[in-house]
């Protein structure tokens, strides 16, 4: 209550802070190891901090093994095309499931689980096929297209929107707000954390997804930044972990403040204080 | 001007070289252009890749296939058979593609490829360790008993230091090495039935299980031994010459990294297999199969073979390139522990691919069951009895 | 003009209100349907298809051989065991990442202090690049230069070959999935947190909910229901395709001690190039799933409370 | 024509019956007060009017054209939330103006970004922002619009709520306990301006109040509903003085009005000294209630007249004092109103006597319905009037 | 010692100071009604006062003790919100059973799963079940038991608010509005029941009304809030006869009070024929407001005698009949509170004359401090307290 230390608060920050100890210690060792020459990686004594700096030529040939920029680039489009239309598309159907009535909404829903379910694995053969039927191959129209429609948006807004209560839609509706108005003006807004907290989801996943990009990318032009960290494997042979490491680290850092920004919309959470009951 | 789109796997080991050979390449050949497509992690990404695109729009002209999926390629019909090329151009033995060399990328007789990087497993040893346990680093064994004796004396050595690191993960080629060391064979050279559970076989898992329990080898996966290994808590380790150029690096100066032959069971009769990948055709323009046989035989000639081995650590894939001063002997000179894999060369037989749709999972088989006797839950009769059994109903019916 | 006249009316209003409510509904499920259509159902029923099928990759041809996959199916000691493996995995990182998740969230947001700092520690590991991050974790794993085993032995515990040994390479794995799920969870509560009334709270509080476990069962618990029932349903699914880390740090082994169902499927189609055979499996893999699936929603949801 | 017809109206909810039945004409410009028990029915009929449930059975009709398949938005109907249903995440002089926003700018100019480029959208954006201001400055909650519904008190979001429905110039007004969580002197403002406006802009009006003061005051007609059903709609003189329901009469009024059993016996009752008579009366004997108002009862404090009773229990309300009191014959409580002067240094237990006023006295059946009576001249009416007189005097 | 004080309570909200300075001691078994307009603060200070949020300064006692740090859960204090604040999961009788559950019932016992299987909550969980019902009983709400707030209507909710906080027997009654949903009959029940569980328990109640009726009646005494200060507490009848304060006096009554402007001079207030003499006058002239309630007003409709004035509006109440009349003099409104009969008739426009009963008249100061002041004899006595007299009479 008070900001003083008292005994519960200092239990949870003990925990919290223990927790993020461990949640953080792989990353201790990955930032350590994108500072090391390649001998020094390995060694029989823990070393976190580098016997000789190598950061700056760790760095140097990630940068100049792959087109970071590029990468980068195509990372974002890719990304925010991604998410641009997942919401569209998701926000409206959820709604749709979540506070009106129709026919419908049971066999939609047994789809939105299904949809769930499908991994992208074993759906990719026939896509693969599909897309090279269309000539989509080796464009933004292969890496988005299959993923403008999320099932976890869907399922994701529908259980916050049916936490909503039906009289603010209903004063929408009086207010003479188009159902997809409401969406747009009432609906989103009041639903802010589950947007934020599923763009989040969405940009991660794809930022990070290896797997389809590889099954549809033969081209460095489209590459995504996940398939430039191959530039660092050879499994025959034992990774170059100093500069994979390094890589990794640039390609997270730019999530890692995404996330940063997105995260204080929790912090203003909406409370439905707008009503009684 | 044509252009040839390559496609290669590991580019974390062969980017450089492939970007050094290609920019050569071109300077040679002004009206070739090469370009890159994406690569793949792994060789079996590659020839997911490859056998995916086959016959769509994406498929690159040429690509770099393991050598032991070369098999699967050809019953797919997807690589260009390089058999008229070759008797077309008459004088491979000229270029340096000997018989042999050339034999490493047939399969059945057809020439599906030209090996560009080869290697087999040699020893590196850790002379520190070695002389820690009264060892001599300069006379390295060179029988699998002296190696397991002094692999149970580097582990009694203590402070987490284990004796032996043996590669067995991941496919058969290390088995293949044992076995194959021993004399032994895969199946019957029918391809009937199945021939590695008889006595070359038996010694083989033997070794292996004595690695376990007197050489001091713990149950490591692949990159844990290696990590072991270059962090100088591992006395011998047993892989790929490949894996040369990276240990060099990872070891640094920590302690005195030697390479050595491998020991074979049967000294006289013991051959090993040959890892590594072979460029393959895939185009079936004419006027691009021109082009990409050139390509092919400049990488995979001397030229290629130079960048490539002091790059990664396979062996020379053509008899030019070890023995024209042009290329590599100053290199062999300069870098002793090169020479471990050179020497082997002439060892090298082609690494056994199985028949029939059920080939790759048959390698699989055999890894598993091999990791039942090096985890220990099986000994190695038994085991060997049972991946016996299993790929005897794996093998296609004919 | 006041008329209490009473007259019955036929019911045809209220037929042609509803109707128009559900005109607006298809409207807006419209774009989902058709992109679901194309791109989940078709592919599925392509698979499906495929299922039944003699089809490798790289083969031109192939032939009608009914049942004859999953009649294999149900002798393959590989995909038995993958099952049993993946039950497994999903019974320990489902739960476990769930309830971190949940007290991670209740944790920070009762915290006044450094808490975008926590919520990005622990978000940390959703945003990382797993294949990345694997190989960091084979090291951390290491069974013996790896700090894990260097700091237990500094404990005097015994040092466990982590990915190693096939007593322990699954829970390994499980530790990674649940540091790996425990942020997206977490996330998820904190979203569902905010939407809970505070004055609920103060109700809570004047009602004598005096601990926190009271003020928990008694407002946050059943408030975060919707949240709860679909991060189950995620965390599950999630779980259930495990596929990164075993790829990248065990290929299944040793000796088919972390095979899981995804990782076989994968296998056998991309490895083993049988795409038939890995079409009947992702069909029986979808099928168990989906049943598993309705059975918890079917359950859960009467229990959820919305609004 | 009127502007706005309920026919036949029914609606359950999971088996219970909550609206049964219930037809209403409103006249254009009418302004109609629905009050009702609490559950009675009173929000679902304005819900269901509103086009956002759906009635079982029944029709709606608005400016004669039937409205089903017409939804809520398109029936420019404008509505005071018994929740305020105020959008948590805007600010009152957001929330006010949404409906203003909704009609007078096109979609492209409620865009986020373009709308602000687009043609005429800051000239009208401007005159929303006037009429929001006036119109909370009418309701006094000018100082109060740019906080959220968060940071209000439940009076100042009564308010906003109410703002944003008289906004606008809908063809409809319904108001669900719109002032409820007011003070009485922000509730006789409110009041007022309700009324004002609805004198200006003539929108027929559904007003659901549960205080009678308003529901009288404010409505041309009255409409009380009860378990779903309108038993009388009528203005409110005779809601009040001649319900036509015993059920009305028990409703409306506060203090609630005295029931007393009685018989009547070839159509006369006689309670006590009055005596009523009953047209159209049934042969044989046949149990009424009798009904009279507490401020129709009086007081005579030494207890010469009128029946014998004792105070249970006095309530002083600041202009009048209400005294419960036993009556020592039949034990029924009868309420009193009265001046304070009437009632000073009252105390429980006090013996009094209470004389009621037999023109002001009503029967009703059994059933509830009323039973049309004649106050017979005799003992009890000079005595028993004495507050009618008192008043005309 | 007092059962609650509090003891210079201040607080603000984002620079706006809500609550200034409030103190307030409440004895053991005292019912306060806390009343004030919309906004002033009334629930902020229930708030502070059940430890739910932090005053920024002063103290807040319970039993004599100092309950800084105590957190609400240790408080024992029972609260209904202005916003019911019900769980929505929970069905009426689980929402009402929830204080007791959480009181009666150890930690073990209320666990989910585990907590059926502990010994005696079976026992426990019958006696909480028998007092719900009763308690819903007396609301009338126990046909709604297993309905869950969302299913129920406004009334019904805050019913089940109420039932919730009165289920047990705390220190202290908070209640912030807990009748506002209801209707009259509904309401007077409630009313009833609260005063009786009062009586009955003896515990201290601070009662947060705008209804004035509801204050008046029911509190030993009232606190009149305004803008964040306490302006008055004392008994209904000093608050509503006495008040000490213009602004109390204008809040209290309804209809409001009737304020004149007028001027004394050297302590005496001349206005129409009514004369105050001050009691400690300054010299020289002073603006001092006169106010009267409506019902000290009467009316002479031939307009023989008293201030002239013209009817501008007529409410009709029912039992009475409010009058808006412009004095023709001053153009001031001044309301009138008649009985029916005396007004029968009367339309806006009609010319009537106005008495104010002289000693009803109340003269305050400037700043709104009431001047102490004698009515003298004089013309205007006489005829003015025509009302008083009657109601004497
Ligand atoms: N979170 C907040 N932030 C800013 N101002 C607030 C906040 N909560 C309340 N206020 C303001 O504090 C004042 C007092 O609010 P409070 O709820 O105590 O009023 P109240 O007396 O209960 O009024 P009502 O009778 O309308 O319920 C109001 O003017 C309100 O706008
Ligand atoms: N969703 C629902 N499910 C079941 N019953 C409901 C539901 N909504 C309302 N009811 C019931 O319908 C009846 C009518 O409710 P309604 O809200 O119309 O009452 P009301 O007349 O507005 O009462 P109040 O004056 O208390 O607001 C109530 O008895 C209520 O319990
Ligand atoms: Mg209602
Ligand atoms: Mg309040």
């Amino acid at each position: 209550m008070t900001s003083t230390f008292s005994l519960s608060r200092i239990i949870r920050l003990t925990l919290l802070s223990l927790g993020a100890i461990i949640f953080l210690s792989p990353y201790v060792f990955m930032i350590s190891a994108a500072g090391k020459a390649q001998s020094d990686i390995f060694t029989s004594s823990l070393s976190l901090i580098p016997a000789h700096l190598t950061y700056a030529e760790n760095f140097a040939k990630a940068l100049s093994r792959v087109p970071m920029a590029r990468l980068l680039w195509n990372g974002v489009v890719v990304c925010g095309l991604i998410f641009f239309f997942q919401v569209l598309v998701a926000i409206p159907c959820a709604y749709a499931m979540a506070k009106l009535r129709f026919g419908a909404a049971r066999a939609m829903m047994v789809l939105v689980m299904l949809g769930l379910l499908v991994p992208i694995h074993a759906t990719a053969l026939p896509l693969y096929v599909a897309f090279d039927r269309a000539s989509l191959l080796n464009g933004y129209a292969a890496l988005v297209a299959p993923f403008t429609i999320s099932v976890f948006a869907i399922f994701m807004f529908l259980q916050f929107f049916r936490a909503m209560p039906d009289d603010l839609i209903h004063a929408a509706r009086l207010d003479g707000m188009s159902e997809l108005g409401i969406v747009a003006r009432v609906i989103v807004p009041n639903a802010w954390p589950a947007v934020t907290a599923f763009a989040i989801f969405s940009v991660v996943a794809h930022w990070n997804d290896l797997y389809w990009p590889l099954v549809v990318i033969s081209k460095q032009d489209y590459a995504t930044p996940p398939l430039g960290l191959m530039y660092f494997r050879a499994a025959e042979a034992g990774d170059d972990y100093g500069a994979l490491m390094a890589a990794t680290l640039m390609i997270t850092l730019p999530l890692v403040a995404a996330f940063l920004l997105a995260q204080k919309r929790f912090v203003e959470g909406i409370t439905m204080t707008g009503l009684k009951g | 001007e044509t252009t040839l789109t390559v496609h290669y796997p590991m580019p974390g080991f062969f980017k450089d070289v492939m970007d050094t050979i290609s920019k050569k390449f071109m300077a040679e050949n002004p009206d070739i252009k090469i370009q890159f497509a994406s690569p793949s992690a792994t060789y079996e990404e590659g020839i997911q890749t490859i056998l995916r695109q086959a016959g769509t729009s994406e498929m690159p002209d040429i690509t770099f296939i393991g050598l032991n999926r070369l098999r699967m390629l050809d019953e797919r019909d997807v690589a260009v058979d390089l058999g008229p090329l070759v008797q077309k151009d008459g004088n491979m033995a000229e270029q340096g593609f000997s018989d042999t060399i050339l034999k490493l990328a047939q399969v059945k007789g057809k020439q599906v490829g030209l090996a560009f990087a080869t290697s087999n497993s040699i020893m590196y040893y850790n002379a520190d360790l070695v002389k820690a346990a009264g060892g001599n680093p300069d006379n390295p064994p060179k029988t699998w008993d002296e190696v397991i004796a002094l692999g149970g004396k580097i582990k009694a050595l203590g402070n987490g230091v284990d004796g032996i690191d043996f590669r067995w993960q991941g496919d058969d080629w290390m088995f293949s090495a044992l076995l194959f060391g021993a004399g032994g064979k895969m199946l019957s050279d029918d391809e009937s039935k199945v021939a590695f559970n008889g006595p070359e076989g038996q010694k083989a898992v033997e070794v292996l299980h004595r690695l376990v329990t007197e050489g001091g080898m713990p149950v490591f996966t692949k990159p844990a031994g290696e990590q072991a290994f270059a962090a100088g808590k591992v006395g011998f380790e047993f892989q790929t010459t490949g894996a040369l150029r990276n240990t060099i690096k990872n070891v640094g100066n920590k302690f005195d990294l030697r390479t050595a032959k491998m020991p074979l069971i049967d000294p006289v009769n013991g051959r090993l297999p040959t890892g590594g990948n072979a460029v393959v055709i895939l185009t079936h323009d004419a006027a691009k199969q021109d082009a990409a046989w050139k390509f092919a035989k400049f990488a995979a000639g001397p030229y290629g073979a130079s960048v490539v081995v002091p790059g990664t650590g396979y062996v020379p894939n053509n008899e030019l390139a070890a023995k024209s001063p042009e290329y590599l002997v100053d290199f062999y000179k300069q870098n002793p522990l090169f020479q471990a894999g050179l020497s082997q060369m002439p060892v090298m037989i082609p690494w056994y691919a199985f028949p029939g749709s059920n080939g790759v999972k048959v390698t699989q088989t055999i890894v598993d069951n091999l990791s039942r006797i090096v985890d220990q839950s099986a000994d190695p009769k038994e085991a060997l009895d049972d991946a016996a059994a299993e790929v005897e109903g794996m093998l296609p019916r004919s | 003009m006041a008329s209490v006249v009473s007259m019955a009316m036929p019911a045809n209003s209220a037929v042609a209100h509803r109707r128009s409510e559900a005109h607006i509904a298809w409207m807006l499920v419209l774009p989902a349907i058709v992109l679901l259509f194309l791109f989940v159902l078709l592919p599925v029923a392509a698979v499906i298809f495929l299922g039944f099928t003699d089809f490798e990759l790289g083969y031109g041809k192939f032939r009608f051989v009914g049942f004859e996959n999953y009649a294999h199916l149900i002798t393959d000691r590989t995909f038995r065991k993958s099952l049993g493996n993946t039950t497994l995995y999903t019974a320990i990182v489902a739960p476990v990442s769930i309830m971190l998740g949940l007290g991670i969230a209740m944790l920070i947001e009762s915290e006044t202090a450094a808490r975008s700092f926590f919520r990005t520690a622990y978000f940390l590991p959703v945003a990382s690049l797993i294949v990345a991050m694997a190989t960091v974790w084979q090291y951390m794993f290491h069974p013996t230069i790896g700090p894990i085993n260097a700091l237990l032995s500094l404990a005097g515990l015994p040092s466990p070959n982590w990915l190693g040994s096939s007593g322990t390479v699954l829970y390994s794995l499980s530790i990674i999935g649940v540091w790996q799920s425990a942020g997206f969870n977490m996330v998820l509560f904190l979203a569902g947190l905010t939407a809970i009334p505070r004055e609920l709270y103060a109700a809570a509080e004047v009602d004598g909910a005096r601990s926190a476990l009271d003020r928990f069962l008694l407002v946050t618990w059943p408030m975060l229901g919707p949240t709860t029932l679909f991060v189950i349903t995620i965390s599950i699914s999630n779980a259930v395709k495990v596929f990164e880390t075993v790829k990248t740090l065990t290929e299944g082994g040793p000796n088919k001690a972390s095979e899981v169902l995804l990782f076989t499927i994968y296998q056998e189609g991309f490895v083993y190039l049988r795409v038939g055979y890995a079409s009947a499996m992702t069909v029986v893999f979808l099928l168990i799933l989906v049943v598993l699936m309705f059975l918890q929603y079917r359950i859960l949801d009467r229990r959820v409370h919305y609004t | 024509m009127s502007a706005l017809s309920l026919r036949g109206i029914a609606k359950s909810f999971a088996g219970n019956q909550i609206l049964n039945d219930v037809s209403l004409d409103v006249g254009a410009g009418e302004f109609i007060a629905l009050v009702g028990p609490s559950g009675c029915g009173k929000s679902t009929l304005l819900r269901v009017l509103a086009g956002l449930d759906h009635a079982d059975r029944g029709e709606v009709l608005i400016g004669g054209k039937d409205m089903s398949g017409v939804a809520a938005a398109d029936r420019n109907i404008a509505m005071v939330f018994q929740s305020y249903a105020l959008y948590p995440h805007l600010t009152a002089s957001e929330n006010i103006a949404v409906p203003l926003a909704m009609r007078r700018l096109s979609t492209m100019q409620r865009l986020p970004f373009i709308g602000s480029l687009m043609p005429g959208q800051r000239a009208t954006r401007a005159a929303i922002a006037r009429d929001v201001r006036e119109m909370a400055t009418s309701l006094k909650i000018e100082h109060l619009l740019d906080r959220k519904p968060g940071q209000m008190s439940g009076g100042q979001r009564q308010r906003v709520a109410l703002a944003r429905a008289m906004v606008r110039r809908p063809s409809i007004f319904l108001m669900d306990e719109p002032l409820s969580n007011l003070d009485a002197n922000l509730r006789v403002h409110a009041r007022g301006e309700i009324v004002d406006l609805h004198r200006r802009a003539g929108v027929p009006t559904l007003y659901v109040t549960h205080d009678q003061a308003e529901a009288l005051s404010m409505a041309d007609r009255v409409a009380v509903m009860m378990g779903g059903r309108l038993l009388q709609i009528a203005s409110p003189e005779v809601i009040y003085d001649d319900p036509a329901h015993v059920e009305v009469a028990r409703f409306i009024g506060q203090p609630r009005i005295n029931q007393l059993p009685a018989e009547a016996e070839d159509g006369v009752v006689a309670f006590g000294d009055l005596r009523l008579t009953l047209e159209n009366p049934p042969a044989g004997k046949m149990p009424v209630t009798l009904a009279i108002r507490p401020e129709f009862v009086s007081l005579d404090r030494n207890r010469q007249e009128g029946l014998a009773a004792r105070v249970e229990r006095v309530e002083f309300l600041g202009s009048e004092v209400i005294l419960y009191c036993r009556l020592d014959a039949i034990g029924e409580t009868v309420i009193a109103k009265v001046q304070p002067p009437e009632a000073a240094g009252l105390a429980a237990g006090d013996a009094v006597g209470l004389r009621l006023a037999m023109g002001r006295t009503m029967a009703f059946a059994e059933d509830g319905s009323r039973l049309a009576a004649r106050a017979e001249a005799g003992n009890g009416l000079a005595a028993g009037d004495i507050a009618r007189e008192r008043a005309h005097g």
